[in-house]
C-alpha cells in the first residue's frame, strides 16, 4: 500500500492533546506511523493553511436496518426533491432524510466522517441491518442491537439473575454482529404490544413484574460484567414528551445507583428529546438548565443531543408508542408502526421541524443549550440523530452554531418570537473552538465508544483523516462563519484506512469500509440445551438454527475479542 | 331453462391445486388440469345447461378463452365465476391498470357459453395461439 | 414563436423538460437545438427528435409543438410564463408543478397533467388521463391554484389532495375524482364513477349527471336551487347536497344534479 | 448416501416456513417433512421435472437452439445495449444478492426496472407510501393477536401453513388456540403422520368444533362473542379458508373500499344514511366494528382481492385507515400477504439501492419512481420497451394477453430454472439453479425478516446461478459499452485531425458532436 505524508497542516488531536500546531502526519499501511520510510515514494498532501483531524466518528445515526428502509420506502415524495446521478465512480441513488445507502457513504465521506455507529437494529432484523451496511461505502459501521425489551433479558432480571441474562445478552451480541447493547423506552415497548406504554422508571411493565428501572441498571450491570467497550446505550421513557426531564434525572440517578467510579456507567442518547420541561405542549419549555446543571455536577454518563437542524425529515425510533403519540398529536398523514416479535417495535412518522413553530423551534434551542451549558466538551457528543432531528449532512449548519453566536443569532431571528422570548441562547456567549470541535465529533466520541484506534493521530491509531479548508491561523470562525461552515461540509481530503477517498469535495475512490462486531466470550458459555430450544421456538417464528447472522453478511468483518467477567 | 349465455363477474386467484401444478412445472398435466379450469355455482351451471366437466368459452372486452367448467361447491356465488390465475385466465384479462401498475385481474364482467365443440388449448397451443411462438 | 415538429414516430418515451418557454426565452435557434433531451435510455439533442423552426413575427404562443406527442414527457413543466399549444396529443406530466402562463393541448393528454400546479392555465380539448391535477406518489399537497379545463372525459384519481384552484371537467369523471381534497372546486359535465369525494375533507365537487354510487360515508346535507362554480359561472340545479367524508371528520361538499340521480332520492327522508 | 437437512427454507410464498426436515439421497430429495402440499409439489418433485433448462438457447430462424454460455451471455448482453429503452423485470424468485447486482444492471444500462410487486402487492407499498402502515411481525401476532380477520385472501390455498404457524391455529405467549388442541387431539388419533400430511395438503376438511351457520344471518353467530382468539373472513365467495373461520362475512364483488368506508365510520361511533353497504347489512357491519374495538389485539391480513380488483391501492389505503383508527381504541396490526417468497426482498433491496421498492428507471442517470409510468404492465401496455429481461418470474403466465404481446414483439431474454412459459417465448434463454434448493441466499418473508436460504443439493452440471449471470450480463454490457465509446473517440479524433488544419477552435466541434 503506498504510503502519504501530510505535511504542514494546522492539526487537533485532543486525546493527544495536539490543539493546532503545524505539525505532519505519516501514514503507511493504512495506519498512523512515526515517518514514512521515504517522503519521494510516499504521497505528498500539501497541508498548509489547512486544518488536519481524525475522520469523524459519529456516535448515533439511524443509517441502515429494517427501520431506515421502510422510512425510505415510504417517502418517494422526499426522494424526487434530492437525486443523485450515477458517474463512472459512484453509483446513482436519492436523498434526502433518508439518502440510499451508497448516497450515505458518499455524503459521510464528503464531510470528512469515517466511522459510523448505527444505533438501532432489531435483533430478528439484523441480517437485514448487515446486508444494508455492506452497500454503505466508504465509512467503518457497527450496530447497537435493540435488547432492552428481550423476553429473555426481561426474565432474567425479573429472576434477578443478572449472570444469566448477561450469558444470553453475549449470545445475542455474537449472533447479531453488533457492537453494543441499546436499550429504548425500557418497559416500554413490551407494554406497547397491547397498546400501553410506561409512564415513569417505576410503573410495572404489564406481565413481566419489572420496572423500567430494574431495567435500566439491571442491564448497565450486564454491560459491565461483559466489558463492552461501549456503556448501554440508553434512550429514556417518556422521550418527547413535555416535563419529562424529570424521567430523565431519576433515569440518570438510578444509573448513578451502579456506578463504579472509573468509567462512565451509561451513554443518555438524543438528550435533546428527553430534556422538555412544562405540563404540556402549549406550555412546552426548555429544561436543558436542569439536565446540563446535572451533568455538570456528575462524571457517571456521557450524552449525545439530536440536535434539531429545521428540515423537512422522517422521524424513526423503535419507540413505538412515542411515535403514536406524535401520530396523534395530528396533522400527519402517514404513520407506520412495526412492532417486532420478543423483542422491540418501532414508528416511523415524517416530520418538518419549522422555525416558526414554537415547539419546533424552542427544542432547537434546547439542543444548543444543552451543548453550551454542559462545560465538559467530553461529556457530550454531537448529533442530530439522524434523521430525527435532521439529516446528517445539517453536521455543518450545527457546527456553526456551536463555534458562532452569531450564526446562532442569525437562525435565532427567524424563529418563533414566542420561542425566542423563552430561549436562553442570547445569554450564552461561549463559542467552540476547533479543538472542542474535534472532541464533540471525533475524539470524545471514539473514546466513549472504545474505539482505541479511532478518532485520533497518534501512532498506530487507523489511517482516517480529514483535512477541511480552515486556517485557523488566518480566520476567526466565529465571525465569518459561512466560509468555515461550507468547508465542514466540503473535505478538501477525506482519507479511509490510508486511502485518499475525497479530493476536494469530490469522491475519488470508493472502498467499503467494515463492519465492527464483537466477539462476547463469557467464561461459561450460554446453555443452549433443549429447553432453550425448546422456549427459542416458543418465542420467536424463526427456527434457532436459523436465527444467528453469518459472516456471509458482514462484506469486511472487523471482530473485536471481549473477555467478559462473568 | 336453458341459457345461451351467462354475465358474470369474473374473479382470478390462487387455488392449492394450482399452486402444485405451477410447481410442477408449467407444462405438467396437474398445471393444465389445474389452471385451464372456470369455477361456477351449480345453479349457474344449471342455467347454461351444462355438465360439470364440460368446455365453456369465456369472453371478455380484452379476449376469449376456453376452458372446463367446474362446479364450486363451498358457497353461493351465483352471478360470479372462478378462474385460477394463469395463462388461460390471462388470456381474458386486461392490461389497463388505472395508472398504478396493477392489470385488471377481477372483478370484471366477462360472457360465459358453453363450447362443446372447441378444444382446451395446451399451454404450447395457446402459447402458439397467442404469441406465435 | 418556436414551432417542434417530430421527425419520425417515437416508439421510447421521451423526456423533454426543456420544452418550456422559460427555458427557450433568451437563446438562439441555435441553442434551442442543441437542448438535450433522452430518448429511452439514450441522450440526444431536441433537434435529433424534431424539426424546429422559428417565426419572429408571431409572439403568442411562444411555442407550438405539432404531430403526436403522446410520448413526449414533462412538456412545459415548472413553467411560469407564456404559451405553449400543442396541436396533436401531449404525453405524461404536461404542465406540471405549472406556475404560470397557459398550456393547450387540441388533443388527449396524458396522465399527471398539471400535477401539483400552482397557477395558470390548463385548457385540453380531448379527453385527459388517470392522476390529472394529482401529486406525486406519496405527496399530500395537491392542486393549489389555476385552472384547468378538460372538453372531454378524464381518467381515475382526478384533482386529488387539491387545495385550490378549479378543475372544470365538461365530459364525465372516473373513480376517485377529488380524493383527499382539501380545496377548491371539480366541475363534472356529465357522468361521475363511483368513489368521488372519498376521504374528502373540503373543497366541492360538482356532477352535472349521474354518480355511479355514493360512498357511504357521506351524508345529506340539504337541497339546493344552484351552485357557484366561480366568480362567474353557475350550475343550475336544484342538487342533493352532500357532506362528507365523515370518516375523515370531513365538510367537502358534493352536489348532484337532482334530475339524473333518482337513485339518490331515499336520501331525501333524512332531510 | 442419505443427509438430512434441518432448519430447510421453503421457497414458495412470503411465509418463508423455516422448519423443514429435507432428506437427500445421491444428490436428490426424496424426502421433505413439516411443507405444505404445494412446498412438496416443489421440492420433492417439480424442482427435478424433465422440465428443466439445462443449457443456453438462443433463438436462431424461429427455434430455440443450444448455445454456449459466453455466446448467450454476448448475445444478451448485446441485445440490451443496443435497445433504446430495455426493460428488466422479475426478481421475486431470486435471492436478494442477485435483486443487489440488478440495480446495478439497471443503472448501467439506464433501463426500466420491475419486479413481480407490481402485480401482486404493489398497490400495498403504494398504499404505504401515502399513509404509512401500523405493521408486525408475525411472531407478534401469534402472541397476542385474539382477533385475526382475514380479508380478500384465501391463505388456506395461497399461504397454506399462514394460519397453523402465525396465526388461528397456533399458540402465543399470551393467546392460546383452541384449534391447536384440537388439531393435536386429532393427529393423536387418527395416526400422528397420516393426519399431519392429511392437514398438511388441506385434503381433509375437518370440521371445527360445532357452531351455526356463517351464511349471511340477521344475528351475528355466537363464535363471536366467544373468549379467544377468533378469526373472521371477509371475502367475494366462500373459500377454504372461510369455512375453518369463526365468522365469515361475504361481500360483493369491488365493495371492499366502501365496507372499510362503512367501518372507520361505525368505529368512530358515527352513523350512515344506508342501511347496506357492499351487500352487508350495516347492523351488521356494527356488531364487526364492536368485535373490533373490544379485541385486545386485532390483525388484518388482506390478499390480491383488494390489491387486484377495482380500487387497487385505495382499498389497501382505507384498510390502513381503519387499522389506524383502530388503534386509537386498542391495538391493532394490518399486514399484506405477500406472495412470492423474497418479493418483500426486492422491495426491500431496491429501496435501500435507490429509494424506491418498485417501478423505476434509470435513464435519466439517477433513479425515477412512478407506478403506472415505469410499471411493466404500463411500459408494456403503451409499447415503450424494446427488449425484455425477465429473471425468476414467469410474465407469460401471469401477465394479461395485451401486455405480453407487446412484450414479444421484441427481444426476450430469459433466466429461469425451467421451461414456463416464458422461457418458452425468450430469444436468449438461461438455465439457472433453483434458488433455495441449489443455491443459498437471503430471502425477506412478508414481514420484512431476512430469513438464509439453504442449499441442499447440487445443480446439474454447466448451470449457474442467476446471481452469476447477471453479474455477466453486467461485465459484458460494461465491455461492450467500451468499446463503443471507443469507437466513438476515435470517431471523434478523425474528425478532429481532419477539422485541425482549418484551424478551427476545437471547443467550439466538441459542443456540435
Amino acid at each position: 500500500m503506498t504510503e502519504v505524508l501530510i505535511k504542514n497542516g494546522f492539526v487537533f488531536d485532543p486525546l493527544n492533546n495536539i490543539d493546532g500546531q503545524k505539525m505532519d502526519i505519516a501514514i503507511k499501511d493504512g495506519k498512523i506511523v512515526k515517518k514514512v520510510s521515504n517522503e519521494r515514494n510516499a504521497k505528498v498532501i500539501d497541508a498548509s493553511g489547512l486544518t488536519v483531524m481524525a475522520g469523524g466518528v459519529d456516535i448515533h445515526s439511524h443509517i441502515a436496518g429494517s427501520e431506515v428502509n421502510l422510512g425510505r420506502l415510504i417517502r418517494p415524495d422526499d426522494h424526487v426533491k434530492d437525486v443523485v446521478k450515477k458517474t463512472a465512480l459512484t453509483r446513482g441513488g436519492t436523498g434526502y432524510s433518508i439518502p440510499s445507502t451508497y448516497v450515505t457513504g458518499y455524503r459521510y465521506s464528503k464531510m470528512g466522517y469515517t466511522t459510523v455507529m448505527n444505533p438501532s437494529m432489531a435483533a430478528m432484523k439484523a441480517r437485514h441491518a448487515h446486508e444494508e451496511l455492506n452497500d454503505v461505502p466508504m465509512i467503518d459501521k457497527a450496530s447497537f442491537t435493540l435488547l432492552g425489551d428481550w423476553w429473555f433479558a426481561l426474565e432474567n432480571i425479573a429472576k434477578g439473575d443478572l449472570e444469566e441474562c448477561a450469558r444470553h445478552i453475549a449470545w445475542m451480541i455474537r449472533a447479531t454482529r453488533s457492537y453494543a447493547i441499546k436499550v429504548v423506552n425500557p418497559g416500554g415497548l413490551e407494554s406497547w404490544g397491547f397498546g400501553r406504554n410506561v409512564h415513569s422508571i417505576d410503573d410495572e411493565v404489564p406481565n413481566f413484574c419489572i420496572t423500567p428501572r430494574d431495567i435500566i441498571t439491571g442491564m448497565a450491570k450486564v454491560n459491565t460484567m461483559l466489558n463492552m467497550p461501549h456503556t448501554v446505550h440508553l434512550h429514556t421513557n417518556n422521550l418527547g414528551v413535555p416535563g419529562n426531564y424529570k424521567t430523565t434525572i431519576d433515569t440518570m440517578n438510578a444509573l448513578e445507583s451502579v456506578y463504579t467510579g472509573d468509567k462512565p456507567i451509561g451513554h443518555i442518547t438524543h438528550i435533546q428529546f428527553s430534556s422538555f420541561a412544562g405540563d404540556n405542549w402549549a406550555h412546552f419549555k426548555s429544561g436543558a438548565e436542569e439536565i446540563a446543571k446535572y451533568l455538570n455536577a456528575h462524571n457517571h454518563l456521557t450524552v449525545d443531543i439530536g440536535q434539531v437542524t429545521f428540515a423537512d425529515t422522517t422521524t424513526m425510533t423503535a419507540d413505538g408508542p412515542f411515535e403514536f403519540a406524535l401520530y396523534e398529536l395530528g396533522g400527519h398523514n402517514k404513520w407506520v408502526n412495526s412492532d417486532v416479535e420478543t423483542e422491540s417495535s418501532g414508528g416511523i412518522i415524517p416530520f418538518h421541524f419549522k422555525r416558526k413553530n414554537a415547539v419546533n423551534a424552542i427544542q432547537w434551542s434546547i439542543g444548543l443549550e444543552l451543548s453550551l451549558l454542559i462545560k465538559d466538551p467530553w461529556k457530550w457528543f454531537m448529533t442530530t440523530d439522524h434523521p430525527n432531528g435532521g439529516p446528517f449532512f445539517h453536521y455543518p449548519r450545527v457546527f456553526a452554531w456551536l463555534y458562532s453566536s452569531k450564526a446562532r443569532e442569525a437562525t435565532l431571528k427567524n424563529c418563533n418570537k414566542k420561542a425566542q422570548k423563552k430561549s436562553l441562547l442570547p445569554s450564552i456567549d461561549r463559542e467552540y473552538t476547533l479543538y472542542e470541535l474535534a472532541i464533540i465529533t471525533r475524539a470524545g466520541t471514539a473514546k466513549a465508544l472504545g474505539l482505541k484506534n479511532k478518532g485520533h493521530l497518534g501512532i498506530g491509531a487507523d489511517a482516517d483523516v480529514s483535512i477541511y479548508n480552515i486556517n485557523p491561523e488566518t480566520t476567526d470562525i466565529a465571525k465569518s462563519y459561512k466560509p468555515v461552515r461550507k468547508a465542514f461540509g466540503n473535505a478538501a481530503y477525506t482519507i479511509k484506512d490510508g486511502e485518499i477517498v475525497v479530493k476536494d469535495a469530490e469522491i475519488v475512490a470508493t472502498p467499503s469500509g467494515r463492519t465492527m462486531w464483537l466477539d462476547v466470550q463469557t467464561k461459561e458459555p450460554c446453555r443452549i440445551d433443549d429447553k432453550i430450544k425448546s422456549k427459542f421456538k416458543d418465542y420467536w417464528t424463526i427456527e434457532f438454527d436459523n436465527y444467528p447472522v453469518t459472516d456471509h453478511y458482514l462484506k469486511v468483518p472487523e471482530k473485536i475479542a471481549i473477555k467478559a467477567s462473568v | 331453462m336453458v341459457e345461451q349465455k351467462l354475465r358474470v363477474t369474473l374473479i382470478t386467484g390462487r387455488t392449492i391445486e394450482q399452486g402444485v401444478g405451477k410447481e410442477m412445472g408449467k407444462g405438467s398435466p396437474e398445471y393444465f388440469d389445474s389452471a385451464a379450469v372456470c369455477f361456477l355455482d351449480p345453479v349457474d351451471i344449471k342455467r347454461l345447461g351444462l355438465k360439470s366437466g364440460a368446455n365453456v368459452k369465456v369472453t371478455s372486452p380484452y379476449g376469449s378463452v376456453i376452458v372446463k367448467a367446474k362446479r364450486y361447491t363451498r358457497g353461493t356465488m351465483s352471478g360470479m365465476v372462478f378462474m385460477p390465475c394463469g395463462l388461460w385466465a390471462n388470456s381474458v384479462c386486461g392490461s389497463n391498470t388505472d395508472s398504478i401498475g396493477m392489470p385488471t385481474f377481477r372483478g370484471f364482467t366477462v360472457e360465459v357459453e358453453p363450447a362443446p365443440d372447441m378444444p382446451v388449448l395446451t399451454l404450447d397451443e395457446l402459447l402458439k395461439q397467442e404469441f406465435g411462438k | 414563436m418556436i414551432t417542434l415538429t417530430p421527425k419520425r414516430t417515437f416508439t421510447v418515451p421521451i423526456q423533454a423538460a426543456c420544452i418550456n418557454v422559460d427555458v427557450f426565452t433568451g437563446k438562439t435557434l441555435q441553442e434551442i437545438k442543441n437542448l438535450s433531451i433522452t430518448e429511452g435510455k439514450e441522450t440526444i439533442t431536441l433537434n435529433d427528435a424534431f424539426d424546429i423552426t422559428e417565426d419572429k413575427t408571431i409572439e403568442t404562443p411562444n411555442i407550438t409543438l405539432t404531430g403526436d406527442f403522446s410520448k413526449v414527457k414533462r412538456i412545459g413543466q415548472g413553467m411560469k410564463t407564456g404559451e405553449i399549444v400543442i396541436n396533436g396529443d401531449a404525453g405524461m406530466h404536461t404542465g406540471e408543478k405549472l406556475s404560470g402562463g397557459k398550456i393547450v393541448v387540441n388533443g388527449n393528454s396524458g396522465g399527471w397533467t398539471g400535477s401539483e400546479m400552482k397557477k395558470g392555465l390548463i385548457e385540453i380539448h380531448g379527453n385527459s388521463g388517470d392522476y390529472t391535477a394529482s401529486p406525486y406518489r406519496g405527496t399530500s399537497t395537491g392542486m393549489r391554484g389555476g385552472l384547468i379545463i378538460v372538453d372531454g372525459d378524464v381518467g381515475t384519481d382526478v384533482g386529488c389532495y387539491m387545495q385550490g384552484g378549479l378543475i372544470k371537467i365538461n365530459g364525465s369523471a372516473g373513480r376517485y375524482l377529488g380524493f383527499h381534497m382539501l380545496d377548491g372546486t371539480i366541475y363534472v359535465g356529465k357522468d361521475c364513477s363511483i368513489r368521488a369525494g372519498a376521504c374528502m375533507t373540503g373543497g366541492k365537487i360538482i356532477i352535472n349527471g349521474a354518480v355511479e354510487l355514493l360512498m357511504p360515508t357521506f351524508t345529506i346535507d340539504s337541497v339546493k336551487p344552484k351552485v357557484k362554480i366561480d366568480a362567474t359561472q353557475i350550475a343550475q340545479g336544484p342538487f342533493y347536497v352532500f357532506l362528507g367524508d365523515i370518516a375523515e371528520h370531513g365538510t367537502g361538499k358534493i352536489f348532484a344534479l337532482k334530475a339524473t340521480n333518482p337513485t339518490l332520492s331515499n336520501y331525501e327522508k333524512y332531510l | 448416501m442419505t443427509k438430512v437437512f434441518n432448519s430447510v427454507v421453503c421457497t414458495i410464498c412470503g411465509c418463508l416456513c423455516d422448519d423443514l426436515e429435507v432428506t437427500v439421497e445421491n444428490n436428490e430429495i426424496v424426502k421433505m417433512k413439516n411443507g405444505c402440499a404445494v412446498c412438496e409439489a416443489k421440492m420433492v418433485h417439480g424442482y427435478k421435472s424433465e422440465e428443466r433448462i439445462l443449457k443456453p438457447h438462443v433463438r436462431k430462424d424461429g427455434k430455440l437452439v443450444p448455445v454456449t454460455m459466453d455466446e448467450a451471455i454476448h448475445k444478451a448482453a448485446q441485445i440490451l445495449t443496443d435497445a433504446k429503452y430495455p426493460l428488466l423485470f422479475g426478481w421475486t424468485s431470486s435471492a436478494s444478492e442477485t435483486q443487489h447486482v440488478g440495480v446495478e444492471l439497471a443503472e448501467e444500462l439506464g433501463s426500466a426496472l420491475d419486479n413481480c410487486c407490481s402485480v401482486c402487492h404493489g398497490p400495498s407499498v403504494m398504499a404505504t407510501q401515502e399513509i404509512g402502515i401500523p405493521t408486525a411481525t408475525l411472531g407478534q401476532i401469534r402472541h397476542r393477536a385474539d382477533l385475526i380477520v382475514y380479508w380478500a385472501c384465501n391463505p388456506w390455498s395461497s399461504h397454506p401453513r399462514h394460519v397453523e404457524r402465525y396465526t388461528a391455529f397456533t399458540d402465543g405467549r399470551f393467546e392460546k388456540s383452541e384449534f391447536k388442541d384440537y388439531v393435536q387431539k386429532l393427529k393423536a388419533k387418527s395416526g400422528q403422520k397420516k393426519v399431519a400430511a392429511a392437514i398438511r395438503r388441506t385434503r381433509v376438511r375437518y370440521q371445527p368444533p360445532p357452531r351455526p351457520q356463517t351464511a349471511l344471518v340477521e344475528a351475528p353467530p355466537q363464535t363471536l362473542a366467544k373468549d379467544g382468539r377468533r378469526m373472521v373472513v371477509f371475502d367475494v365467495m366462500k373459500t377454504m379458508t372461510a369455512e375453518v373461520a369463526d365468522y365469515f362475512v361475504q361481500v360483493e364483488p369491488n365493495r371492499d373500499y366502501e365496507i372499510f368506508g362503512a367501518l372507520r365510520c361505525l368505529v368512530n361511533d358515527q352513523e350512515l344514511d344506508v342501511d347496506t353497504v357492499g351487500g352487508v347489512p350495516v347492523d351488521y357491519l356494527k356488531e364487526i366494528a364492536d368485535v373490533m374495538v373490544n379485541a385486545e389485539f386485532g390483525a388484518i391480513f388482506f390478499g390480491l382481492g383488494l390489491t387486484q380488483s377495482v380500487g387497487r391501492f385505495r382499498n389497501v389505503e382505507l384498510a390502513i385507515a381503519l387499522t389506524r383508527d383502530l388503534n386509537r381504541k386498542t391495538k391493532f396490526v394490518v399486514s399484506p400477504m405477500r406472495g412470492h417468497f423474497n418479493v418483500t426482498g426486492a422491495n426491500t433491496v431496491f429501496a435501500w439501492q435507490t429509494g424506491y421498492p418498485f417501478a423505476l428507471d434509470f435513464s435519466q442517470g439517477y433513479p425515477q419512481y412512478n407506478p403506472g409510468e415505469f410499471t411493466a404492465i404500463d411500459l408494456l401496455r403503451r409499447g415503450d420497451n424494446d427488449a425484455t429481461l425477465v429473471i425468476s418470474a414467469d410474465p407469460g403466465a401471469h401477465f394479461p394477453k395485451g401486455a405480453m404481446q407487446n412484450m414479444v414483439k421484441h427481444p426476450l431474454i430469459t433466466i429461469n430454472p425451467d421451461w414456463n412459459a416464458i422461457s418458452r417465448l425468450g430469444d436468449v434463454v438461461f438455465p439457472t439453479q433453483w434458488c433455495g434448493i441449489e443455491q443459498g441466499g437471503t430471502a425477506y418473508r412478508m414481514d420484512s425478516v431476512a430469513i438464509t436460504l439453504k442449499k441442499v443439493v447440487e445443480a446439474p452440471k454447466g448451470v449457474p446461478s442467476d446471481e452469476e449471470i447477471v453479474k455477466r450480463i453486467l461485465e459484458e454490457v460494461k465491455v461492450i459499452k467500451a468499446n463503443k465509446a471507443e469507437k466513438e473517440d476515435t470517431g471523434k479524433q478523425v474528425l478532429q485531425e481532419t477539422a485541425a488544419p482549418k484551424k478551427r477552435g476545437s471547443k467550439t466541434l466538441k459542443k456540435e458532436l
